[in-house]
């Protein structure tokens, strides 16, 4: 007998019998010659998108196309944080959509992605700031999403030892969102698989497409380097691949690609136990469960499909997490990553058609898409399934740039790399 | 008739000394900038020849022209003309360049610190991103360049053992701090000090 | 990543701000909205070769045309913007 | 530190690189132990006996020493105390000083007996994916009882609890030619490069150089090869075109030639010197590099293969020929080449008993076979080791025959030798994977890029010959290609023997029918993954290298996988059933060792974080008692509290009242401030403003707003005439540098027939606001009788250039941010220290007094004025109630986007002065806009509060935000919602305008 299902009871039989009971857990599927939808991208967002289409919207044929292997993307390459401490009303519903996903996933899919709501504190250094933050807490209280707000003592008391006395620019306080964390990233994805592919839900790993067929301005299907696959319809899940493969449908899109470096240094007996982000520098951190201090800073700032950044990012990354906290000194860098961002025009995605009929676009995350996963694959499913916006993603159109609809949270303009 | 103001200094007068290396305070200058206006460069080197006997520098170097004048490229289209101290330095140039260029005061703008002394390269190295090799930054070039985080116009004087960074007066002071904590460090023991 | 300033010379990103594409053009103020638009938003974001704007901030303060794969990050040619357009403009 | 041991040194043979004549003394986990200089932390505890030196991650299972270098998985510690307390420092790359303390760590109550070691037992359970299948039931037990348990046990060692005591630098350096490692290959390639004349840097991560010439009992010329080595290094040192660093690991290679350096600077000593850094970060930038990084030897996967004993069989041989250590007296040689064979040898040699040979290779070794006989030892060709057994370290060995007959040895080394992986990773930092080498059984680069160089055992050369051509070679090509062309040829010594490798490679080693009877076989050993997880990794459908890394942790340990990798990914493919090339392989990631963050950081931290800038006031103003704020890189005077003030809020009411009743002053230097110039300038501004600039009058000044492209604000500031084609514009003190780069790229880019010069003139200017109904009078005192500023003169809004003081130059606006009489007087930066003693001075009998930041962010409240916190890159001139100032006769930069519908969408929040019904009731900024009597959601948010202050002129709490159609709703009340501090407020929609909305005041 095979164990499909995670319980107690299979675990126990497993560990009796040498664990060599346990199935793979999704099956290498084979591309079929068609699909009612076919989803391009074995990301979180794809997989994810999948199974809510098989469960919640009750399609079947369903196929995930992956060029590499799943979850080889952002989903694997982040620095793990959930969260859903927007300030825009078009943001807040939807990641608070999100978080709520989060909070019951691995109930959902069977599937524990160690989802860890620890908190993550937004620290301060001025006034300016400190009212931004109030506004932006406020917003998320009005929406029902949890925040609080510390001042300096409060921060110190939760974090002693940031660098409270000897700071170019002093901690104030800090904003504080409880439910927000981590989430083991690899695990989504492969959760999201596992489960779709229960659903019956098709992943077909090493599948590069090549090419989007269009009749009449209609999709339907897409070349891959392993055939021709129909669809009735495409959705784009490709993240920092987006541009590539909607300029096969003739599309330009209100995105650029940008190199994100991420940082993990060597494990550590824990110390850090929430998310925290500085204020006064690009820097943010979590430590892991396995000790490792998680961290990450700024975008690079150019546009890049190589997966990797440079010196003056990481200088000023590290320097960031030396000012707030300076006894990590000795601590050392184990590894450096890139991942590629899908930077849009305004900071905020797009959930939308797309000018050609049954091509369905899901794109613009910049640094952010992690977090959104469960949400993402929920609207984007919803918009496949019914042909119009989930309510929590009205927002999040492709022709919000001509109307001047943006939603812009860090108030940077078209400028990407600033976002 | 009230007193006139006195001059404040950026920064203390006093040099700082250690490991075999100064940085001081070089001795302020009347500066004018100089950017000409379309398409008027070649009449206005035409008329700073005729009334100094120089033209703006192409490379990024400084010349010198007669009574202490030093101009040095300074931007894209913008060069700096310093002169001693006390020099009407932007009269002069109004009426040999008028409407040829803006000219714009920037004597208080910046302030050159000097560090002097064995080892200064190695120090300036800590700092600056530049190729500082004698074969490539030579004696008497100039550079618009960051030092560490502080923008600087670095010039390598033509004795090749001392440097100037010229830099915003709101930064001098942590530029200066820069600097001197560098100079504390020590010189690199892999570094080759020439005699 | 080492940019060459048609100016400076080779010199650290830290020295450089980036705009992004520079095959964009400003449209006529009188054009459709539909070119304002895409002038302001839309991009070819290739992932090769990418013709880019960078300004020389922490420098000579020159706007640069660089011509660098957005793949190898390999920088083929830089020229200052206002070469490049004025030699764009002469040869329309 | 301990008492210094009275135990007698541990005696050494042959070491070529410690110096016998001085020794040391240390501790370990509080016992004190001799070492002599040159050792490391691992060759001195071998020295000692010690076996038992770390305990693994997950299971806690006893761990000893491994390797003699950087990809050391086992021997990690927590060195030093307190503030410099290091952990996960590899022993093996750590140079003893005297005084050195180490610790064991992941183990509790000690190392010997580890509580924790129970997890052993539990093993069947924690294997590969074990947590992605559990601890889900029930739901809410995940946070209080499953994390809390596995964070205890996650980590190895204690970051230090106070902030880092030493600094640290960086530098940077160039060269034609950086050289990476100083074994045979990098020696040969530094001098062949460094011969042409080419600049020269070679990087040694050891503080000696040589690498394996140092490890081995080899010859070149006849004489010990790292005399070879210490020659050649003595010859570069002395040429003046080579910098020779030692103690320093390029970590990285980044674009455009870069490459990232950590030197040890002070890590050898006890603490680093008054002023030394302890590490310096460099980043040298090389037109061309060789990669001379040479090779890993990799382990062999056998049951119980991590008990302390078992060793690498070439770092068995370092700690012989380099620290004169035999790290075993009864030794078994485990090995599948020629080259784990040298260890029987120089183990014989050092006089320990060779007890077995097991040559895992099919085919039987007449060398093996002449080793034996000489050495006496069993050999077993075919064979493998089926089990080890002890109880802290090896006791015994269970070797398997040809025939799978297993056999008991009892020893207390095992030297394993799996064959050697070359050390790629600054060759795959660029995303280049290597590509499989059936030849000797290793992955090797395959990167092809103009200046890189490949040599030695990093590019599968393996012996000591070839490596020293391969590197001479690449040394010479590396130097043509910067345009050095050698005359003659590097001379180069001749090797003694001839190496031999013939390599079978054993990937798993294990009995494949019998799996885990005897114990766990490991891979990574930090992270205790085994063969059983990557078997059962494959099973659950995690096939690609990526997935097995990640589902079982492989190579995620401090280690990075030097030494487990390819076991792993060779595994793979024997349990899928794959080749090694189509199972592939992971890249490596920068950094190529662990690097310090304080190193990164360098001298940019606490205070120096970032650079300050400093107004020509701020001597002054510290004088003054000022409290300070940063505003940017800028410090501002924020307040100035005087005797007897026991509040800043009373400072600041004093202040305010004194600037709308008497007169104050306030650098407003940092303001941004661009002197343009040029024929085309009005038209310049007219592009850049959204209002008109042509007809503004020499000597006047007008409010300005600059939008961005896509139709919202960007920055505001006044303008000022000084002549037809001389204008001086200002900027808030946040853009100030952006607005350059914008003015910039008008010029250049957009618009570069204008002809229009631009220079900042920030730091040129001390600016100083004078303000209240006494400011005449008072700059009368200072300004020289030729210049009338009577209202009729030199009324609002008037800009001129001027004298004061007796000649002193000068420039004056009349202008105000505050809404009183007021005006702007700006001296070189020089005198801007003394105009503010002067003020102080000449304004005493008018009761004149400075004010900071605060009290003008009140004033320019209580008139109206948006600053940083309206002009947020959110709002549109019609949000701040300018939308009429959006010429309809020109073009300007955003015109086109800014006409779209939702930017001038009437219902969007608009710029509204608040007053709370109760005076007293605090309005607080971020606070949310909801109509009176609607519930806290949303649905009902129609606006908020961006800023607020109490006004001591209104005697009121005000505040400005934005409402939804918020001008034509005066009057209304509406509901502040603070849900964060749970409050809810009623107040007024007023005008923006709090204080004179005549303006009287300032045009008085």
């Amino acid at each position: 007998m095979s164990s499909k299902h995670y319980s107690l009871f299979s675990l126990l039989r497993e560990t009796l019998r040498g664990n060599t009971g346990w199935k793979p857990a999704w099956r290498k599927a084979s591309p079929q010659s068609s699909y009612d939808v076919v989803i391009v991208g074995g990301g979180g967002h794809g997989l994810a998108t999948a199974y809510y289409l098989a469960k919640r919207y009750g399609m079947r044929r369903i196929a995930v196309v992956e060029k590499g292997w799943i979850g080889g993307g952002n989903v694997g390459r982040n620095t793990t944080i959930v969260r859903s401490n927007y300030l825009l009303p078009g943001n807040v519903p939807f990641y608070e959509c999100a978080m709520k996903l989060w909070e019951g996933l691995e109930q959902d899919i069977n599937y524990n992605a160690m989802v860890s709501q620890r908190g993550i504190l937004n620290l301060f250094h001025n006034d300016a700031q400190r009212n931004a933050y109030i506004r932006r807490g406020n917003s998320m209280r009005l929406h029902g999403v949890d925040a609080d707000i510390l001042d300096a003592a409060a921060v110190r008391e939760k974090l002693p030892f940031l660098n409270f006395d000897n700071a170019r620019f002093p901690i104030q306080g800090g904003l504080l969102q409880q439910r927000g964390g981590t989430v083991r990233h690899d695990a989504v994805a492969w959760g999201y698989a596992r489960a779709a592919d229960q659903l019956g839900v098709d992943i077909i790993e090493n599948c590069e497409v090549t090419g989007i067929r269009i009749e009449n301005g209609r999709t339907t299907g897409v070349e891959t380097s392993r055939g021709f696959i129909g669809a009735g319809k495409v959705g784009l899940a490709c993240a920092g691949n987006s541009s590539r493969v909607a300029a096969m449908a003739g599309l330009r899109l209100p995105i650029e690609s940008h190199v994100l470096q991420a940082f993990v240094s060597e494990g550590l007996k824990p110390f850090i136990d929430c998310v925290v982000t500085f204020g006064a520098g690009h820097f943010y951190v979590s430590q892991s469960d396995k000790g490792g201090l998680v961290f990450g800073g700024d975008i690079d700032g150019y546009n890049s499909y190589a997966q990797r950044g440079n010196l003056p990012v990481v200088e000023d990354v590290i320097s960031g997490g030396m000012a707030l906290m300076p006894r990590i000194g000795r601590v050392r860098l184990l590894r450096h990553w890139g991942g590629l961002m899908d930077m849009s025009m305004d900071g905020s995605p797009i959930i939308d058609k797309t000018p050609v009929e049954q091509l369905y676009l899901n794109a613009g995350w910049c640094y952010g898409g992690f977090k959104a996963t469960p949400a993402s694959g929920l609207c984007f499913a919803h918009l496949l399934a019914r042909d119009e916006p989930h309510e929590v993603a009205t927002a999040f159109r492709l022709d919000r740039f001509g109307r001047g609809a943006v939603i812009d949270e860090k108030g940077m303009g078209a400028q990407p790399n600033l976002h | 008739m009230p007193d006139r103001l006195l001059a404040t200094s950026a920064l203390p007068q006093e040099a700082y000394r250690v490991n075999g290396m100064m940085l001081s305070l070089a001795p302020q200058r009347v500066t004018v900038s100089i950017g000409p206006f379309a398409g008027r460069l070649g009449e206005l080197n035409a008329a700073l020849k005729k009334a100094f006997k120089v033209t703006l520098p192409e490379d990024f170097i400084t010349v010198a022209g007669p009574d202490g004048l030093l101009f040095t490229r300074a931007a894209h289209n913008q060069w700096l003309c310093s002169a001693p101290e006390g020099t009407d330095l932007l009269a002069t140039l109004s009426t040999a360049c008028q409407s040829l260029a803006a000219l714009t005061n920037q004597s208080d703008s910046r302030v050159t610190l000097t560090l002097s002394g064995k080892g200064a390269e190695s120090i300036v190295a800590k700092l600056v991103a530049l190729d500082l090799h004698p074969s490539v930054f030579v004696p008497g070039q100039t550079a618009l360049t960051l030092a560490g985080h502080v923008p600087v116009i670095l010039t390598r004087h033509t004795d090749a053992t001392a440097y100037d960074f010229t830099v915003f007066r709101s930064l001098a002071q942590s530029l200066h701090h820069d600097i001197f904590a560098a100079m504390n460090g020590g010189i690199p023991t892999s570094e080759r000090v020439c005699p | 990543m080492r940019i060459t300033c048609p100016h400076c010379g080779s010199r650290g990103l830290e020295e450089f701000t980036y705009r992004g594409d520079a095959t964009v053009r400003r449209p006529a103020p009188d054009a459709p909205h539909d070119a304002w638009v895409d002038y302001v938003y839309l991009r070819d974001n290739p992932a090769g070769l990418h013709k880019e704007l960078w300004y020389h901030g922490n420098g000579c303060r020159s706007w640069i045309v660089a011509e660098r794969n957005t793949i190898t990050h390999e920088i083929h040619s830089t020229r200052l913007a206002t070469e490049a357009l004025s030699e764009e403009k002469s040869g329309s | 530190m301990n008492t210094p041991s009275k135990l007698s040194p541990p005696k050494r043979t042959r070491a070529n690189g410690v110096d016998t004549s001085k020794a040391l003394t240390f501790t370990f986990d509080g016992r004190a132990y001799t070492a002599y200089e040159g050792d490391t932390l691992a060759s001195a505890l071998l020295a000692n006996n010690v076996r038992l030196t770390g305990r693994s991650f997950k299971y806690h299972r006893p761990r000893g020493i491994l390797s003699a270098g950087p990809e050391e998985p086992n021997a990690l510690m927590e060195l030093r105390t307190g503030a410099r307390r290091e952990p996960n420092s590899r022993a093996t790359v750590t140079e003893v000083f005297h005084g050195l303390s180490a610790a064991s760590q992941n183990r509790w109550p000690s190392l010997a007996f580890d509580a924790l070691g129970v997890n052993g037992l539990l093993s069947p359970v924690f294997t590969a994916g074990f947590y992605y299948k559990t601890f889900m039931w029930p739901a809410c037990f995940w946070e209080k009882v499953y994390e809390p348990m596995i964070r205890n046990a996650a980590g190895l060692g204690r970051a230090a609890k106070e902030a880092d005591p030493d600094h640290y630098e960086q530098a940077n350096a160039f060269c034609d030619v950086l050289v990476v490692g100083s074994g045979p290959a990098g020696l040969a390639a530094a001098l062949s490069a460094a011969e042409t004349g080419a600049r020269v840097i070679l990087c040694e991560q050891d503080y000696l150089t040589g690498g394996r010439l140092r490890a081995e009992n080899i010859t070149l010329d006849n004489k010990p090869a790292w005399q070879w080595g210490e020659e050649v290094t003595a010859r570069l040192r002395a040429m003046p075109n080579v910098r020779l660093m030692t103690r320093s690991c390029v970590f990285g290679r980044y674009d455009g030639g870069t490459f990232g350096v950590i030197e040890r600077v002070a890590d050898h000593l006890p603490q680093p010197e008054e002023n030394q850094p302890r590490q310096r970060y460099w980043r040298i930038v090389a037109k061309q590099c060789v990669v001379a990084t040479g090779a890993i030897e990799r382990p062999v996967v056998f049951p119980n293969n991590d008990r302390p004993g078992v060793m690498l069989a070439g770092s068995v041989r370092t700690y012989i020929n380099r620290y004169g250590v035999a790290p075993g007296r009864k030794a078994v040689i485990y090995t599948n080449n020629d080259d784990g064979l040298r260890t029987v040898t120089d183990l014989y040699q050092a006089g320990a008993d060779i007890v077995a040979i097991v040559d895992a290779r099919p085919v039987p070794s007449p060398l093996a076979q002449s080793l034996a006989q000489q050495t006496g030892a069993f050999l077993f060709p075919g064979g493998r080791i089926s089990n080890t057994l002890g109880r802290l370290g090896v006791a015994a060995a269970v070797i398997g025959n040809k025939a799978g007959k297993d056999q008991r040895f009892a020893c207390d080394l095992i030297a394993v030798s799996g064959g050697w992986n070359p050390d790629l990773a600054l060759t795959t930092h660029h995303g280049t994977r290597p590509v499989y080498n059936e030849q000797i059984a290793a992955f090797v680069p395959s990167i092809k890029a103009h200046d890189l160089h490949i040599a030695g055992m990093v590019a599968g050369t393996l012996t000591t010959r070839d490596t020293l051509h391969e590197g001479a070679e690449a040394g010479r090509k590396a130097a043509a290609a910067c345009g050095f062309d050698s005359a003659g040829t590097t001379e180069l010594p001749s090797a003694g023997v001839d190496e031999t490798y013939a390599i079978h490679p054993t990937w798993s080693g294990i009995d494949q029918t019998a799996p885990q009877k005897a114990g766990k076989a490991f891979i990574d050993f930090q992270n205790d993954v085994t063969a059983k997880d990557v078997k059962q990794a494959a099973q659950e459908g995690f096939r690609s290298v990526e997935h097995l890394k990640r589902y079982t942790t492989l190579g995620m340990a401090t280690d990075q996988g030097k030494t487990s990798n390819v076991n792993a990914l060779a595994m793979l493919a024997e349990f899928t059933d794959r080749t090694i090339p189509e199972t592939g392989t992971t890249l490596i990631r920068p950094p190529a060792q662990p690097v310090t963050l304080g190193a990164i950081a360098g001298p940019n931290r606490e205070k120096h974080f970032k650079p300050t800038r400093l107004p020509p006031t701020h001597q002054w103003a510290t004088e003054q008692n000022a409290v300070f704020t940063s505003n940017g890189l800028w410090q501002r005077a924020q307040w100035y509290p005087r005797a007897g003030e026991t509040h800043w809020l009373e400072t600041v009411n004093r202040e305010v009242n004194t600037v709308r009743n008497a007169v104050g002053f306030c650098d407003v230097t940092t303001l941004g401030k661009i002197d343009i110039q040029g024929p085309d300038a009005a038209s310049f501004l007219e592009k850049l403003y959204v209002n008109a600039w042509q007809k503004l009058a020499v000597g006047r000044a007008r409010y300005g707003l600059m939008l961005r492209e896509d139709g919202f604000a960007f920055d505001d500031g006044t303008t000022a005439r000084l002549s037809p084609t001389h204008y001086v514009m200002t900027t808030t003190t946040a853009n100030a540098g952006p607005a350059m780069q914008h003015l910039e790229f008008c010029h250049q880019v957009l618009w570069p027939e204008l002809d229009v010069q631009f220079i900042s003139v920030t730091d040129e200017w001390a600016q100083i606001a004078v303000a209240g109904p006494n400011s005449r009078e008072v700059i009368r005192q200072l300004i020289d009788p030729a210049f009338d500023i009577s209202n009729e003169a030199f009324g609002y809004m008037a800009a001129a250039e001027i004298t004061i003081c007796g000649g002193q130059q000068a420039r004056l606006f009349r202008l105000s941010f505050s809404g009183e009489l007021a005006y702007e007087l700006a001296v070189p930066a020089r005198f801007g220290d003394a105009l503010a003693r002067r003020l102080m001075e000449v304004g005493a009998p008018y009761g004149i007094a400075p004010y900071g930041t605060e009290a003008l962010g009140v004033m320019r409240i209580e008139k109206g004025h948006p600053a940083g916190p309206e002009l947020n890159g959110q709002t549109t001139a019609h949000d701040l109630g300018m939308g009429r100032m959006l010429s309809s006769k020109k073009e300007f930069i955003g015109k086109a986007m800014a006409a779209r519908p939702a930017l001038t969408d009437p219902r969007r929040p608009t710029l509204v002065g608040l007053r709370p019904v109760v005076a007293t009731d605090a309005l607080v900024a971020g606070s949310h806009l909801l109509p009176k009597g609607s519930p806290a959601s949303a649905e009902y948010d129609q606006g908020w509060i961006s800023s607020s202050a109490w006004s001591p002129t209104c005697n009121s709490w005000i505040a400005l935000g934005f409402l939804s159609e918020g001008p034509s709703r005066h009057g209304e009340i509406i509901a502040v919602h603070n849900p964060l501090s749970g409050t809810v407020t009623e107040a007024e929609i007023v005008s923006p305008v709090f204080v004179d909305p005549e303006g009287k005041r300032l045009h008085a």
